[in-house]
């Protein structure tokens, strides 16, 4: 029972009296995990509860928001996009973003060039999950050919990510294609070493890793509550940036509550020294994501106007006396 | 000439020849259901059981002795007793009670689910024969589709939910069941139909006093089936369904050790499900079946281990 | 009963299995209607007894509907003897506190009073056709079709059943119509013997037999009947190998 | 009396006897073995197709028109159209013939090895009766056991390669096809060994010209059902075992479907995971078993839509 | 053929089921073996055959083998008749050339050569019983064992079988061992007519009959007979109403 935005003033729309939130047990949704550990969510979402889900695959979260099982999530920008152009824009939103950065295509020693990938095997998160199009359509700009059913000049083996650490170290795969903290994993614990960090592709080195969306309906329905979320949001990315040396400890914190196990100190260490946090999604960087996944062929051409709606982070932003993020075209400022 | 005057004939020669037909009847009678001495049933189920549990035993030793002679890598062949170890801990940690209740729970509810639509489903084929003919090719055709097609579809709509793993279970047990009670309606013996009408039953009639007690045997055959399709199915959707808000049952619990490298619990837990389903055909469908074959004669009594 | 031009075709252009077949029986006649395998004569006694239509012709029962027995005993497998007689006399609408005594008096009849409580299966196969034959008494109709009702038993057995279906027709007065291929069978039993022919099926002749009372089926008249009988059969029988 | 002195005692009594009985049995072969008129083949079997096709053409319709008037969402629920585009863009791009192909190969190799293992297994737990006393019911009871439960086990063992999928194949396929042929020669009437003890046969003789050709029905069955088992086994590991050295086939695709969030291609995978099940049954096992049981009549000529 | 003593229990305690069984069988003979059923007369034709082992006594067969005749006509049901027939001659030794004529040959004794060439189930009970008696034929042993060969046959197939069964039996010169229930078949075809008692079995009474040739079964001299072994048998029965 809400009534939409008709009126321009969403007087009628009332705050929900749950938010479901998922997010990774993993470096790069540290926002998540410090907003949750230092209740920086809670404490603006106030009568509203929040409820979390984990989850270790961005599909799995796009699913859930599908399903209505979570209302928002913190998740990597390709599934965002695929399930956006799946839907014609009647999924997901991007209310934010939340870090960009830390994605390394890490080999074997023995491997220094891309001209030695012939032959290879390399292994990604999940097909069509941010990293997997990356290297996809890295290795195409280096004169491969790769295919989503396997065969190719360069075998793409898309893999979990424990398993891949297993898989490399038994000499089963050449590298991977991955996220922190798994690239710092590889090359603190296997000896991997990395060949080409992601951020030196972009422009500036900026690239979306991880953005907050929430379910359009959602959104729609209670404005405030996601209000509220973005504010949260922007309070924990504020502290992370802070706090550099506590961030690790509340990371830790977080992921030994949530997964049972943390990292070692190094880890995370060079985990974090490699992600930056930040509440602009990037959006000016979602074009080139798009035709990534198409000439990969894990995605659809699709417009995504509209993928944004940035109004709620922006007033949070201009409030506080910070600057508005652009959309860049794509949605609402 | 009425009947009354034929009957009283010849009362005297009547009787002689009543009793003359009814000594000579139950002599014959005696002849022909005479004792069918049949081995204890004690005997028989222990018969059966014991050369079973005497290999699995004998199989045990030998398993434990190569892991004591050879010492192959812990990991990838864990002994019996490190299997028995993973087994205890699992049950006193209580991750294994809660799997086997969490899994017992929904394989049962998404049974029932399954009777209840699939019994109602299957009276309708049953009885509307262009319905039959039209849907009936296509439930077959669903049971050749394995269930756990089914598993990215369903998680697609409802997400990591249990609402995903009732799904798989319903789409794998349901046509079993529908066709299972179609079955048994078309191999009841027309014969029978003709008697009920001869008899003189209304439709309705014929349906319940005839029909449907007919069709029983195929009709539980069905269950049994849907059963084992229920538990098969629910395994494979809870080992692909990990995450979200779905419960820890014992497909979860298998992929958990899978993701941990412990193939002591991936044992212990293909253990736990062989036993289940071993224990379920034996307490649930085994008995109601036993008795129903009894009461017509279709159990012949053989041994239990032949 | 009356049966009047009666004719049948199963496909609807396919050759008649009964043509033209007139006959009419008396109350509390022993018709037996004899003829070879697959000449029609389950065929004729179905449409007597209502459970397929003629294509042609009529048939009258005068006493209503009629009570029918089948070669295999037919029974419910997973009822007791007694309560498949039950379920006759509570489809016939006999009420619930006297079926069990009724029943068990029917049972009585054919001589099965202890076996009351088995089921079929423990049962003999003659013993499995007296029930039906209290079944079908159970019925309490005045016209029984008996469809090759002893042909699944064995020779010993068969000549038990002869007497007890004897005796109970003398007792009830019943009208009895009775299937058979056995020559000697119909010799035996009969009042009157009808023999048909095969494709299509009709009523070729017709013995008629002065009752004297019971009769052995080894008796000279019985043997002198099955002689004329059986040479008519086979002079149809060889009809067919034309 | 030597039989040549009676057999000569009247030979024109004889010879007239003979022409008579001769005359007389083929009148009645004559009328008992007449034309069993059936339908024609074509129209039985069109009979049997067209119902269920025309209600799959409704029940596409209404879908579309669903997807027309009430606007769901694609991604939750494509149109049959999107499926059909879907299901070309699939075929054009390479994918599905090569996951179509990948899963076929890798379903009739394992459903080989399957044979040539469950067989001799069969014959063996058949023959030596001490054998089947103890193995019958472990082998029974593995059927219990969803194959899918060794998926986990398996990677454990040979990691994400190509062996974790035929294993889990085999310990799904081999006790259905072991049990077939087991009971297939237990159902061989006693009957039919007596007849061949009394012609003379020698063990060899009796199992090869006897047992065997009888124990046929049986042994299909159970090959059906192994096949089933395979297939589904299959579909179950490689959704499961995705990654690594493990070629891409239909379970892949799904799952990779899945995971592009397209449902469209989902469903289309579906459907040709049901549809390779139906064909490979009406092309590679039913005119073999039907073949097999009108050799025997045991085939009742009933509507194949029944 | 002599059979001496013989005794035979299924339990190692139970009851046995035939007793101190002693009989001779001259070569040529027609024997019928009479009796209810379940008294034994499967079991002593097995043992005889060489199917069963006897628990005491011996039986000896003068010329080997005996050929074996069971109810059910016991065809491998994916052969033709003709090579049924032939699977006889194979396991004889009869060499591949010969196997196909002598195959037909014997089909023709019964009449059957035009079904040559049809599986079991596409001929009648009749048939089959016939395609029985000629692959027993093709097995060439001078003692035919026929255990209720035509107790599953309508009654005009079972007499016009009788009438080929002597036909061959006059021109092969058989010994035949002919197990039934029916008094009437066992007076019509027997030389000598032993009944058996049941439980345990014995034999406990012998009818010769002369043979001046062929008789009809509704014959007086058969009818006679008839209800003399009847009158026996029904002894019997009451005996064991007791
Ligand atoms: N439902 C049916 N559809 C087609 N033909 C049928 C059907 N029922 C019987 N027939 C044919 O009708 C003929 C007569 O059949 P019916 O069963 O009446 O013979 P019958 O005299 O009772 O034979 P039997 O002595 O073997 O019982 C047979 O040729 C049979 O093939
Ligand atoms: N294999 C067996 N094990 C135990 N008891 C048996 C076995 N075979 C037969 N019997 C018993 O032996 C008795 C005689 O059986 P048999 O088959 O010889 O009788 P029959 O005279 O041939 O009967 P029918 O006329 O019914 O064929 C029966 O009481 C039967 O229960
Ligand atoms: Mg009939
Ligand atoms: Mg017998």
């Amino acid at each position: 029972g809400c009534a939409g935005p008709a009126g321009g003033q969403p007087t009628a729309a009332v705050a929900a009296s749950e938010l479901h939130l998922g997010y990774f047990a993993n470096v790069t949704h540290a926002p998540a995990l410090v907003g949750l550990d230092k209740g920086l969510f809670a404490k603006e979402l106030g009568r509203t509860k929040i409820s979390t889900q984990v989850f270790n695959a961005g599909p799995a979260t796009i699913e859930a928001l599908s399903a209505g099982a979570i209302d928002a999530a913190f998740i990597g920008p390709s599934p965002a996009i695929n399930s956006y152009i799946k839907s014609k824009g009647a999924s997901v939103v991007v209310v934010a973003g939340a870090a960009t950065g830390g994605a390394a295509l890490v080999v074997r020693s023995g491997i220094t060039s891309a001209a030695e990938l012939k032959g290879t095997t390399l292994a990604t998160p999940q097909l069509g999950n941010t990293q997997d199009v990356a290297l996809r359509s890295w290795l195409a700009t280096q004169g491969y050919k790769t295919s989503i059913t396997g065969g190719g000049d360069v075998t793409i083996s898309p893999s979990e990510n424990a398993d891949t650490l297993k898989l490399f170290e038994a000499g089963t795969i050449d590298g991977a294609w991955l996220p922190e903290p798994w690239v710092s994993r590889l090359v603190l614990e296997a000896h991997a070493h990395v060949l080409v960090d992601e951020a030196s592709l972009w422009p500036n080195g900026a690239f979306p890793t991880t953005v907050l969306v929430v379910n359009k309906s959602f959104l729609y329905a209670h404005p405030q509550t996601v209000k509220a979320l973005v504010a949260g949001e922007v309070d924990s990315v504020n502290w992370l940036n802070a706090h550099p040396t506590e961030a690790a400890a509340a990371i830790n914190e977080q992921l030994v509550a949530v997964a049972g196990k943390g990292l070692s100190a190094p880890v995370i260490e060079r985990a974090l020294a490699n992600v930056k946090f930040s509440v602009d999604p990037q959006a000016q960087a979602f074009p080139t994501l798009i035709t990534h996944a198409v000439s990969a062929g894990t995605g659809t051409q699709g417009s995504i106007t509209g993928l944004f709606d940035l109004s709620l982070l922006n007033s949070i932003l201009t409030a506080s006396g910070g600057t508005a993020v652009s959309a860049h075209g794509l949605g609402k400022e | 000439m009425p009947p009354e005057v034929i009957a009283q004939r010849d009362p005297e020669l009547d009787a002689r020849g009543r009793t003359d037909l009814r000594t000579l009847e139950a002599g014959l009678d005696a002849l022909q259901t005479g004792d069918v001495s049949s081995r204890s049933g004690v005997r028989r189920i222990l018969g059966g059981v014991v050369p079973p549990v005497i290999l699995v035993i004998v199989l045990l030793l030998a398993w434990q002795l190569y892991t004591v002679v050879a010492h192959p890598r812990p990991d990838l062949a864990p002994g019996p007793l490190d299997v028995l170890g993973s087994f205890g801990s699992a049950w006193t940690s209580g991750r294994l009670p809660v799997a086997v209740l969490t899994s017992l729970q929904r394989g049962v509810l998404g049974f029932l689910i399954a009777v209840a639509i699939g019994t109602p489903l299957g009276l309708l084929l049953a009885e509307v024969r262009w319905l039959r003919r039209a849907l009936g090719p296509l439930i077959s055709g669903l049971q050749v589709l394995p269930s756990v097609a089914w598993v990215p579809a369903a998680i697609l709509w409802f997400g990591l939910t249990d609402a995903t793993v009732y799904f798989v279970v319903l789409m794998g047990a349901v046509p079993s069941i529908t066709n299972g009670l179609v079955s048994g309606v078309e191999q009841v013996p027309p014969q029978l139909r003709r008697v009920g009408t001869v008899l003189g039953a209304s439709r309705l009639q014929l349906a319940t006093r005839v029909i449907l007690p007919a069709a029983l045997p195929g009709y539980l055959a069905g269950l049994k089936q849907g059963w084992a399709f229920s538990w098969r199915s629910l395994m494979a959707a809870e080992i692909i369904t990990v995450g979200g808000t779905i419960g820890f049952g014992l497909g979860s619990m298998l992929q958990q050790s899978r993701e941990l490298a412990d193939l002591a619990a991936v044992l212990t837990t293909i253990i736990t499900i062989l036993a289940i389903g071993i224990i379920v055909e034996l307490l649930a469908f085994a008995p109601v079946e036993r008795r129903l074959l009894r009461r017509r004669g279709l159990l012949v009594a053989t041994a239990v281990g032949r | 009963m009356t049966v009047a031009g009666l004719g049948k075709r199963f496909a609807a252009g396919g050759a008649p299995v009964l043509d033209d077949v007139t006959l009419t029986i008396g109350s509390g006649e022993f018709v037996c209607l004899l003829g070879a395998s697959g000449c029609g004569k389950s065929t004729l006694l179905n449409i007597i007894a209502g459970l397929e239509r003629p294509t042609s012709g009529t048939v009258e029962v005068a006493s209503g509907n009629a009570a029918v027995m089948f070669q295999e005993s037919a029974l419910l497998p997973w009822l007791t003897a007694r309560r498949n007689v039950e379920l006759a006399l509570e489809l016939r609408g006999v009420r619930r506190d006297r079926r069990r005594n009724e029943a068990l008096a029917l049972l009585d009849v054919v001589n099965l009073a202890d076996a009351a409580e088995k089921r079929p299966h423990e049962l003999s196969g003659g013993m499995r056709q007296r029930v039906a034959l209290a079944r079908a008494l159970a019925q309490d109709r005045q016209v029984l079709l008996m469809d090759e009702p002893f042909a699944a038993l064995d020779a010993i057995t068969r000549d038990l059943l002869h007497e007890q279906l004897e005796l109970v027709w003398r007792q009830t007065g019943r009208t009895i119509v009775f299937v058979t291929h056995n020559v000697r069978e119909a010799a035996r039993l009969g009042q009157r013997v009808l023999l048909m022919s095969s494709r299509p099926g009709r009523i070729v002749n017709e013995w008629r037999i002065d009752d004297t009372g019971p009769r052995r089926i080894e008796s000279p008249e019985v043997a002198t009947l099955a002689i004329e009988i059986t040479d008519q059969l086979r002079k149809e029988l060889r009809r067919n190998a034309a």
